[in-house]
């Protein structure tokens, strides 16, 4: 697939534009909007940022998780600004910023549960979302995995009655149990690295985005965005 | 003594939507009586002997079987049909059983006798139509003469007091009919009462005690068969033995 | 596109874990083609029970399945399902695949009872049998093994479309493939494994579906 | 289960997107389905050619098309197009359901050519004309008019296939429905809301395939 | 004055599969020749018609049409079908077209003419055929006997020289065969070389300058029409033309 070669050797799939993509099932990191589906939260604010600082037209693209490293290594998309977590295993396909956030995956499950930590978890029933890291986190622990297309879909499954837990996002499962599905976390697992996935044979584009990136993070901006969606800084790495 | 009255019909009507197909049928059958029904297609031939078993519902009029009149809405027409055996023009047999178990299905099903008591009566009858070599083959295996004696022997099984039988040979090769017509004699000589549909003007002859001949939903004629044939009273029956002979 | 020599290695190394998908996509599948054929014999029933009630639901129910893609279904019925009571997953899978497959078997079977010759009724009834009991003794046998093919054609698309339990969290082919091509990066080699599952599974029944068929062709002569 | 008055509310709240929803579902069906028509026709043409290696390579576009999930047709096609060349989302999309829709329609195409009567391709011969000029002229434009039925039927299945295009971020109905139902955290509400989009469309596009099933078997009388 | 050869057949031979259909035919039709070709079903009659028209291949032997050897995989068959009309049993009209559009077809697309003239060709020859009246209707709204004259007119566009008839009156009604055979009369008489496979005896008596008769693929007979019928040679010949005239 031919994309378009700039000056200084980035390549973009349309000229002027940056195309980001995101699942918009990952509340509050990426949602759509009821009126025009077009998507936002925190991973939207962020790729929108890091256009304005390229100099770009964002243009955000809404494909499930799972599809999402496989439309970025095809070139569906320029980049993922979509909660991905760093691991080896992505790294050899994918090229990573640096991270844009810091974060975790947590132990959530219905509120009557035992299940305490993740000691508890051996031969329980863990639902993930497909492609994601959670389910290698979960493999540590059962064998008992059950796949979801969205992490919500995982934790309305385990809202209705279905599985012993769900692994996601702390954030993500905090903000579902606010939304009332009857879900309570537990254990915070590990601390984990956010970053923007690109294609590994883009190397001047990573160069430019980990350049925004760190004006992003010296301006503030990234700061305002999460103060705006999590009342807390988490694009500082925690101690 | 006078002979006992197995069927009585009395002004029976029956009409499909704006078609009238039966008009003011009366008609009596006696014990052992063989009566031919005759008349052109359509006349309603089929229709009554379909009454006569409630598998047609009819519109009015009486139908008295044995001495006791059947309500179809009241009685248990399942258990009057037992006395009834029917005969069908396309033998009809179960072609997913074997000839034995097509004649053993309705005693051990219906009446629950023994399936092996019931096994060696239906032998017996296969015996009784020449085929008792047949007991384990399927239908589909059969000539239609065959298939007919079967069918013959499958109502028997349920020891009917009547035996109507709607055209048993116009489905078959005509080399085929006599064998069919042979086992019918036998049974009208053991003193079975019958009702026959037939256009076999022979067997009629021969074998009827009476001919009925209806036209057009009625009754025009009926007699014993010297009568009948020899000096049919109406025109209409004269014209029909007329066509019909020549064929 | 993946080379034939990673293909083929791929393909033996997950040999384990693709069998054992396979075989829980064959539960499914013939789970929910026996659920759904007494749930079709059920609603075939009432189609032609010349009761209008049950005629109206039963043409209801068939138009709710025709009228919606499966996918839609298997998840209201999924999340609608674990609402009212909660039964294992497999169960769930199969039950929603099984109300699918119902309708389109519903269908066949009122198709071949009522393409059995009118005079088997009447025989049976002739012969004092009840309506039920000739139902039941003469005419199913018969319209059962006149709908074994399309039942076997029927079996056939319900695998395929068993492939849609993935969504619902069962670790059939599809889901296996998907999620072990995703976890490696490697998503067209892992779709080309499950294809050739499927190829093969499909081409097996279609033979046996097909001489079905002719057997059945030649014994009715 | 929802109450029926927040179904209800969440119906009327949502018509605008879920009818731009519907549009791009109809868009997505038509095109496919004009695609696979053209498609069809080749590998029919190609299957009645006599000639051997044209026949087996239409019999394997079949057989692989009829031997695998759509939604692993739809994985690999959407993946694998995008390594050759890259066309836009709906294309590609439009594209791996035309490919599935082509062989069945090929199959529906192939048996409506076969069905016109062998005398009429002697005719438009013993005048002098071509087989292609016959073919044209003559055979097609009356096998295309038997098709229409079975076309329709195929419109319809086609609708509900395109579904799982979904799952290759088309946001047609069922996308949008799985969407809005997560981010309201409220799955249930939407999913029979879109049930109830596809019932309305199925049911119009049955309506009219009937009628002109009824039309075209009067003016064929 | 030598008549011309339209048509020489030598030595024709054909068969499908193990079926030897076509032996060793010698046939030769003159310029304005009708010959009627008579024989049971399945001595191959309409095989060595198809052949004259190349639907169908032969297996050994030569066609000769006009004076020129044809030869199918090197000629342009479609060229030579333009000089050779031909008449089928089931008339094969191309149901989706008029009347008008049905004879205009072939013309049009074949031979390039102008629309305006084939169409004003086209109701000239509906006229003949007696049918100005139906150019606008559809196939499907004609009588038997009317949808055969539109397949002569049909044919006759293409300005042909010789025309083939296959049975062309025995998918009709008895009382919708005389329009038919006027009309062929007619061409007749106008001086039209035909080869006419037909079972009307009295139009092959009548029209025929010579009749051939085929048995089991073979020619067994040939003479004129007088000779033919008063005084048939052969034994088979006459076995054929009495049951032939029975019925
Ligand atoms: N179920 C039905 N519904 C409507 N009309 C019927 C039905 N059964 C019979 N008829 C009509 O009733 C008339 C009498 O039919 P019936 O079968 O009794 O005649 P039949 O004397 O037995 O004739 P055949 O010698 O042809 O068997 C016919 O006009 C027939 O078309
Ligand atoms: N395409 C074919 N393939 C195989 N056999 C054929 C084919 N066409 C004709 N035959 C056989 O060739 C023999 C001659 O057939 P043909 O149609 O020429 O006979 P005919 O004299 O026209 O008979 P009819 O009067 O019935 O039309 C028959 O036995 C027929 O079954
Ligand atoms: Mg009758
Ligand atoms: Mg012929």
């Amino acid at each position: 697939a031919e994309k378009e070669k700039l000056a200084d050797g980035s390549e973009l799939i349309h000229k002027g534009q940056f195309v980001f993509a995101a699942s918009g099932e990952f509340k509050p990191f990426s949602f759509v909007n009821n009126e025009d589906l077009s998507m936002s939260g925190f991973d939207i604010e962020v790729g929108e940022a890091i256009a304005k600082e390229l100099g770009l037209e964002p243009v955000q693209k809404r494909i499930k998780f799972k599809g999402i490293v496989e439309g970025v290594k095809t070139g569906r998309a320029d980049v993922a600004v979509a909660s991905h977590t760093i691991n080896p295993q992505r790294s050899k396909h994918v090229s990573f910023s640096t991270p844009y956030y810091y974060s975790g995956p947590q132990i959530f499950t219905r509120p009557e549960s035992e299940i305490e930590t993740v000691d508890d978890l051996a031969g329980k029933e863990v639902a993930v979302a497909k492609g994601s890291t959670y389910s290698d986190t979960a493999s540590k622990y059962t064998d008992n995995i059950k796949t979801y297309d969205s992490d919500i879909t995982a934790l309305q499954a385990l809202n209705s009655g279905r599985h012993d837990a769900v692994i996601t996002d702390f954030v993500t499962g905090k903000n579902a149990a606010k939304e009332g599905f009857k879900i309570e976390g537990r254990q915070l697992i590990e601390r984990s690295e956010q970053a923007i996935v690109l294609p590994q044979d883009n190397p001047n584009l990573l160069k430019r985005v980990n350049e925004a990136l760190e004006n992003l993070r010296e301006d503030g901006t990234l700061t305002k965005i999460s103060m705006k969606y999590f009342g807390e800084d988490i694009t500082k790495k925690p101690e | 003594m006078e002979a006992k009255e197995m069927i009585k019909v009395n002004q029976l009507n029956k009409s499909f939507g704006e078609l009238h197909v039966l008009k003011n049928i009366d008609m009596t059958v006696y014990e052992s009586d063989v009566v031919c029904l005759i008349g052109s297609s359509g006349s309603g031939k089929s229709t009554l002997l379909r009454c006569l078993n409630f598998l047609e519902r009819k519109d009015s009029g009486s139908i008295i079987i044995e001495g006791k009149e059947v309500d179809p809405s009241n009685d248990d027409l399942n258990k009057i049909r037992e006395k009834v055996g029917m005969v069908f023009q396309h033998f009809n047999l179960f072609p997913h059983k074997t000839v034995l178990e097509n004649i053993i299905e309705a005693p051990v099903m219906v009446k629950g006798v023994d399936k092996k008591v019931a096994t060696s009566k239906a032998k017996e009858l296969l015996e009784k139509v020449g085929l008792e070599d047949k007991a384990d083959v399927f239908p589909n295996k059969l000539s239609g003469g065959q298939k007919q004696r079967v069918a013959i022997a499958r109502a028997l099984a349920m020891e009917p007091d009547i035996m109507l039988f709607d055209e048993p040979t116009s489905a078959l090769d005509p080399e085929l009919v006599g064998e069919v017509l042979t086992t019918m004699k036998e049974l009208a000589n053991e003193g079975m009462t019958m009702v026959v549909v037939t256009h076999e003007m022979g067997f009629a002859r021969e074998v009827a005690d009476w001919i009925v001949y209806m036209n057009d939903g009625e009754i025009i004629e009926r007699g014993d068969p010297e009568q009948f044939f020899e000096h049919p009273k109406e025109e209409r029956t004269q014209e029909f033995l007329k066509t019909t002979m020549l064929k | 596109m993946p080379s034939f020599s990673h293909f083929f290695e791929v393909l033996i190394d997950t040999k384990d874990v693709f069998l054992k998908a396979m075989l829980l996509t064959l539960e499914l599948t013939v789970v929910s083609i026996l659920i759904g054929i007494v749930i079709g014999l059920f609603f075939a029933l009432m189609k032609i029970s010349k009761i209008k009630v049950l005629e109206l639901i039963s043409d209801v129910y068939v138009f709710l399945v025709r009228g919606t893609p499966l996918i839609v279904q298997i998840f209201i019925l999924y999340f609608g399902l674990s609402g009212i009571f909660l039964i294992p997953d497999f169960w769930a899978a199969s039950l929603a695949l099984a109300l699918h497959n119902g309708a389109y078997i519903s269908e066949i079977l009122r198709g071949t009872i009522q393409g059995v010759d009118k005079g088997q009724m009447e025989a049976g009834r002739s012969l004092g049998m009840t309506k039920v009991l000739t139902l039941r003794r003469i005419i199913l046998p018969q319209a059962f093994r006149r709908a074994l093919p399309p039942l076997g054609n029927q079996f056939i698309i319900g695998l395929k479309d068993s492939s849609l339990a993935a969504f619902i969290s069962m670790n059939e082919l599809f889901n296996v493939a998907t999620t072990l091509g995703s976890n490696n990066f490697d998503e067209m080699t892992y779709l080309l494994i499950v294809a050739v599952y499927y190829l093969v599974l499909v081409a097996l029944l279609t033979f046996i579906v097909n001489r079905l068929e002719k057997k059945l062709a030649i014994s009715d002569r």
